[in-house]
């Protein structure tokens, strides 16, 4: 099993007819995501490497039963994309946008919760569930089927950390990008509530940063005494207090925010924390075995 | 991006918000004119802790009103200088309140944040009351009044801030701003809400809807020095810090995770260069080559990118061009993966460059060569 | 109300909607400088159908921008007079569309009207595609192109009306605009859209939670005469017109009904003036009889008033008041009707004055007053 | 029978203890309305000539079984009131309030929509069922019970002419103001089809301005087969064109907005109209006639 991604997602692609939405088309299909359909206004008709293009996402889903959709059209132009998709019925919308305003994110999150829909992004690298499907352009041979589920706030943190654990044979049902926006389509704790249910997810790894709230979420989560076991990296131990470091929710505006003050958070609550990146193998086989 | 109280004051009375009717003073101007005595002098600077750093000065008539716009002038907040100061009429507070507006992921969107007590000491105090919103349309007068009953036993200043609430939040949405604090919110003897001070963060990346927006993200370009200005041009995020091991990487989290283990490894890292932003990131490091190598601070480059949609071998191409450009000798330390790494080191013995397999090892070297010049 | 074009574009243009870089000419002032020739040099009035007449000159110097500038300073539109001009670049259009977001009841809010052909003519062409949205955060883009699909064909201009759509939806939503209308819309040689003349109409009542409202309250109140101002100030609604029979009344409905009585009953009324707004409806009346009483054109006055929430005893007492403090010699006729109107002629008796029970006779004495006079 | 009101209605005031909300309580409940219930933030547990005083619309309805609302709080305040009334579950929201920003009035229609309640407003005398209960200030003698249900654009317009009907023996089910605003919480046509299906009512008068597209629904409605009869009053005739006459929505913007063009094509539909107001009489026994 694995969360919310595998090869029984029916996969409409906003923006198809764009580069992104291209080679999106060539490699997520080649890696093994069933793309169905792909929607481009005014292009209707054509077809983006034999995947049929709609003129809107209803048509498209009417058409081909797409039930999930990629978004890859320009930041101005994703909350009318991702909501069109959300209101032609897909459950799972992934966009991977940054340079989003949040207020276009919050009407979306609104929208898709209004709907029964999730979104997952945006500024996120998506989610990939290796071995059965990708929504995003994650280096495929970084990710490999086992039973750790990832969560991660940062994408080429995610390769970074996926690679280490996959080049050690701890392989992963899905790495979820949550993204790094304040205001997120799928949080760390709702991340967290679906590798709970994930039968074939035995210990989740959380990739976090300074800044935000969603550590305390991961915290909150591994006091359960039914949680599984967590493993977490927190990046930014060197990152001074006031300053915005790439993400907008990554900055240390007071004490909790901190790096230090979220590890000590999170080791009280039984969280195996990584001091850096050479020490994710370590602390993910530490949860593993604690699943055992 | 933060703008100046003085700004945030002008937004919040264009929709209807009372603030005091202040005096914008420049420096080398005349003697200001000021509607009457005293008058609280502000710098006008965007970093926080203001009020303690001495940044505000009662100034009862006009010699001392000089005196304070040539201290503030010449007074560093933070590592800002004011540009202008703002001399506001000094009212006869009864109270003083907080009352903000932001965003909170939690929330799912927007949250108003409520104290009884405001000033400069409200982070050491109890917590606000918190009513999240969501979706702007979603705000509801009844609900915050539900929220602030236990907190705010004056009901007739409570309707007074349930009805400010909605007009901060309003505007926060319709202004894609983050942030509205208003801190303190002042309670005058005849009952007024006035908004003593004003904080507005806007969302950058609506500048496209906003002209203010546009403005102030120029107003950063223009602030920032020639070097500097290149690269955040180019979208990247950098920020400066104080060592000699300058890091050009991708993404926010695996640029932290790096400095992170330069550190670890012995190292400081002169700063956070996040370059993967815009969609010219590869030609785009040539500004953020010509910045660190301008920088007297910075021994050794470390280039760490691991891609996904942003492909390794036009990454090393680029790299191969900056370095045929660049005049400065300073070392630089390779460490590419993700996406069409495989083609990498072909391209990279065209010009003798070495790329290291992983971040251990580059940022061994790295903090090496940094010891050894 | 509605605003001046050139306030319109600056509103659009702080929303991020590309407008011309135009320059504004102010009477008497030295030769305007513009960024270059041709321009069009077009009066600020707030009258519509201003293109039919003549109110547009385009100059391709500046003798011709000169002489286009004292011609219309001193031509009338409607009834008025522009106080300033705006001479805008002369652009090369490819296409002239018709954009606008407005309040219709029937959508339970906001509409989009599209047309494909804009400019001078659009109310005798096709009627415009419509797309009603209802509360602002019900807006879709996909709906929207489902419904301009069939009218604008080309679907790379079509994409980017949507987006402009949606700018001005939540440009009307966010600063309380009745009607936001761009006619016309130009695409230029080069595909973009800019709106070549802009009109806005702001709702009046949203003056607390926006200042600009406010000002321009303001400005109409400064540009009224100061009879009238007295009069606008209390929150009347008051429109002259050319007959002689004056009419204070109370609701519009009423108002009308008691003109066009007046009119079938031989007379010609001399005004709508509906005095009911505002809380102090009964004090109110007075500058409503100092603007009458003062108007040369104004023979009678007929006082209608038919009251639910305004009381018939106060109305009274205030007729009784006004009656004693008024200096013309005018005739005024009442017709008092509604709550408390039982205790309306003990108040009369005090004064000699006689309350007609019915429309008819009131307005019949009125007409055979204003024909003896 | 009547439409929307009568003493079954449970009514809240919100805004009680302002000077509007206590004559309300005294003349409206004078009348025969069953006011149970008050709200003034601050001021619960009081009460109004016996009305009981709560905190919250929500507190009202569930201690009294409100299920009605009437508005009495100044313009700036009013979407905010009747919101809350809306959520607290009163089915009929009545604002009499001018000087609203429509926007508001869009989002307490948007509200009403979602909760299936409806607005009556705002810039309306309100709602009255002679003999049984009413919702505004409007003079009770003018009313009487009867055959006639009468839909106003205009307050005042609707006392001169139901005071008409009422001195010629004809009496009114109900008499609503549907408000001068250009968005109405209740239309012409949704009046309409409410007297439609109001078995007591046999004809309807409808009292209509210049401007505006209300006249259209009347007209659509009269053309149907199954229509009851509908006399009317245009107002407006000797207005100039492109002048607002007090109603933000009285203005003769286009030709169809004009008398002329409104009092042919309502007559072209068989609505009786009346050439003025002493034509009132005249044309409801007209109407009340066809109804035999």
């Amino acid at each position: 099993m694995s969360i919310l991604l595998d090869q029984s997602n029916r996969v409409l692609v906003m923006g198809v007819t764009g580069n992104y939405g291209k080679f999106f088309v060539t490699d997520s299909g080649g890696y093994g995501t069933t793309v169905v359909a792909g929607v481009s206004p005014g292009r209707g008709g054509s077809d983006v490497d034999g995947v049929p293009v709609f003129e809107s996402a209803a048509a498209a889903c009417m058409a081909t039963g797409a039930d999930t959709a990629m978004v890859f059209v320009p930041p101005p132009l994703v909350r009318a994309a991702a909501i069109e998709a959300i209101e032609a019925g897909c459950k799972l919308v992934v966009a991977t946008a940054d340079e989003m305003p949040v207020r276009d994110t919050i009407e979306i999150r609104a929208a898709a919760k209004a709907n029964g829909a999730r979104l997952v992004g945006p500024n996120s690298p998506g989610i990939i569930s290796p071995g059965k499907a990708k929504m995003g352009f994650m280096p495929s041979f970084c990710f490999t089927r086992g039973p750790m589920g990832v969560i991660s706030r940062s994408g080429s943190l995610s390769y970074e950390s996926s690679k280490r654990l996959t080049l050690a044979g701890i392989g992963q049902t899905t790495v979820i990008g949550i993204g790094g926006d304040p205001v997120k389509g799928t949080t760390a704790a709702e991340a967290l509530a679906l590798f709970h249910l994930d039968p074939e997810t035995t210990a989740i790894m959380y990739l976090g940063e300074i800044g935000g709230s969603e550590e305390a979420a991961v915290a909150e989560y591994a006091a359960r005494k039914d949680a599984k076991p967590v493993a977490a990296l927190i990046v930014g131990k060197t990152a001074p207090p006031g300053k915005k470091m790439g993400h907008a929710a990554a900055l240390v505006g007071n004490k909790a925010d901190s790096h230090a003050a979220k590890t000590k958070m999170l080791a009280k609550n039984g969280v195996y924390v990584c001091k850096d990146l050479t020490d994710i193998v370590a602390q993910a086989r530490n949860a593993l075995n604690a699943a055992k | 991006m933060m703008i100046l109280e003085h700004e945030a004051k002008a937004l919040l009375r264009s929709v209807g918000v009372a603030v005091p009717k202040g005096t914008l003073i420049k420096p080398g101007a005349r003697a200001p004119r000021v509607l009457g005595y005293p008058v609280a002098v502000k710098a006008q600077v965007r970093s926080g802790g203001r009020g303690k750093q001495g940044g505000v000065i009662r100034a009862n008539n006009a010699a001392a009103l000089k005196a304070a716009a040539r201290k503030l002038f010449s007074t560093s907040f933070g590592d800002e200088k004011p540009e202008v100061l703002l001399a506001d009429p000094w009212l006869p507070i009864d109270r003083e309140l907080y009352l903000s507006v932001t965003i909170d992921g939690a929330a799912e969107g927007y949250v108003v944040l409520y104290s009884p007590q405001g000033g400069i000491d409200i982070e050491s105090g109890v917590p606000p009351a918190r009513y999240p919103i969501g979706a702007p349309w979603k705000f509801r007068a009844h609900e915050l009044r539900a929220v602030l009953e236990t907190v705010e036993k004056d009901f007739q200043l409570r309707e007074r801030v349930i009805f400010l609430a909605q007009r901060l939040l309003e505007t926060a949405a319709a202004r894609d701003c983050h942030t509205i604090e208003i801190n303190p919110l002042a309670r005058l003897k005849d009952g007024e809400l006035i908004a003593l001070d004003a904080k507005i963060v806007y969302d950058d990346w609506a500048h496209y809807r906003n002209a203010d927006i546009l403005a102030q993200r120029e107003g950063e370009l223009r602030r920032a020095d020639a070097l500097q200005r290149a690269s955040l041009a180019m979208g990247h995020m950098y920020v400066k810090l104080d060592g000699d091991i300058a890091l050009i990487s991708g993404g926010a989290g695996m640029t932290m995770g790096a400095m992170d283990m330069i550190k670890a490894y012995g190292g400081k890292p002169a700063c956070f260069l996040d370059a993967s932003p815009g969609p010219t990131s590869t030609r785009g490091y040539k500004p953020a080559f010509a910045m660190l190598d301008a920088d007297p601070t910075v021994k050794v480059i470390l280039v760490s990118v691991f891609g996904g949609g942003t492909h390794m071998n036009r990454v090393a191409r680029s790299m191969k061009e900056n370095m045929a450009m660049r005049k400065s000798k300073k070392p630089v330390v390779f460490r590419l993966d993700g996406t069409y790494v495989d083609q990498v080191p072909a391209i990279f013995d065209t010009f003798g460059a070495k790329n290291h397999a992983s971040l251990e090892t580059a940022v061994k070297e790295a903090v090496k060569l940094a010891r050894a010049a």
